[in-house]
């Protein structure tokens, strides 16, 4: 299940709902606001998300995810609008009977949310400067150019 | 043949345009004509493969066409997380 | 840091020990109590530790994992005594810039952790009986022979 | 030469031995040689390798000498988390 938010973020509420007395195994992900990035302090972020096809795209990952790897039950929350250090940005959390399809689910999907949900994040630094983040597949290519 | 298309800017594209949604006139086959037209508006340079795009909410590849009356929403690189 | 305890562990407290300004990431796995394993209905665990060597491996496995990969914190707590369904017996925590440090060291951590720390459980069944779990280790080497 | 050890047992060895801990007289050379010849205590029938041996609480291999007087711990297989 996906969903975006644009309240805090609670992973101790998430990981409740993800008990099964089937499961052995329990693997979470956060993404947190921090205070660098690339060389620049950053302040703050701003979080955008088109919402109809982030949670439909989300959805299918998930989807992608359980398919995969034998998982009881795969989370993701996303959150959206103002964030400070320390923050939650995302979730992601994953519950199975054996580790290892909890680990790799759990990495399938945050490295698909990543790149593939309409969601963008506008960095404000130190400097009074801000700017808009570059997607993580892009640079990847820029590198092997 | 001039299609009526409305357009919507995410992020940088709509900081760009200065605007978040707007229907235009133009001359496109595909989502990628749509782009291209609009270059003047949200203003990227970025290589197309780089930005996504949806017509009536759903992700489509660049060279999806573009009927009268859709909706093509221009996506910038996406960073989620 | 590695902690052995009798009572339960509460991921939400150690998540926020790991908070880091400089920290973007952050993994974590738990070892959940389940309700089965290989075939037989599983009661309730009962965890027994060395507990001098279980820290002092526990600390050098821990050590390994940041030395290996350009993580923040590092912490493990393994829980000993009577376990039942659902409870957590192992909580391995890590926060990193990014994310791959913190899935590959949490990976590192729990594997190492299940092998090489001396910690044994009883499984109690349905049908009355006990018995001690072999080693995942031990496991695996009997299927490759 | 036969030497004083004193012989920890941990979990299923602890159960066969119904003794957590004695001191015995072994003719012993190296941690391999204790297990060995407490085969009857601990019961166990597993491949040495499987199973784990600290003396004076460092882990070692099963090849680490004994010395008079040395406190010998005997892990079955473990099986953590």
């Amino acid at each position: 299940m996906m969903q975006i938010v644009e309240t805090r973020i609670d992973p101790e509420r998430l990981r409740d709902e993800l008990l099964d007395a089937a499961a052995g195994a329990y693997t979470s992900f956060e993404g947190w606001i921090r205070n660098e990035n690339e060389g620049q302090r950053v302040l703050r972020l701003e979080y955008e998300a088109y919402v109809p096809l982030a949670m439909s795209e989300g959805e299918q990952v998930i989807r992608e995810a359980m398919e995969r790897y034998p998982v009881l039950h795969a989370r993701c929350v996303h959150r959206t609008g103002v964030l400070e250090i320390g923050d939650c940005a995302v979730w992601v959390g994953v519950s199975s009977a054996h580790r290892d399809a909890a680990f790799l689910a759990c990495r399938y999907i945050i490295d698909k949310v990543k790149v593939r949900l309409p969601i963008w994040k506008k960095e404000h630094y130190a400097d009074g400067h801000s700017g808009w983040v570059n997607c993580e597949q892009c640079a990847a290519h820029a590198h092997d150019d | 043949m001039t299609k009526s298309i409305t357009v919507r800017y995410f992020a940088q594209f709509r900081e760009q345009a200065g605007i978040g949604e707007e229907t235009v006139a133009v001359a496109a086959e595909t989502a990628a004509d749509v782009f291209r037209q609009l270059q003047e508006r949200h203003g990227s340079r970025e290589p197309l493969g780089h930005c996504k795009v949806a017509i009536n909410d759903e992700l489509v590849g660049w060279d999806a066409p573009v009927a009268d009356g859709d909706t093509v929403l221009l996506f910038p690189p996406v960073a989620g997380g």
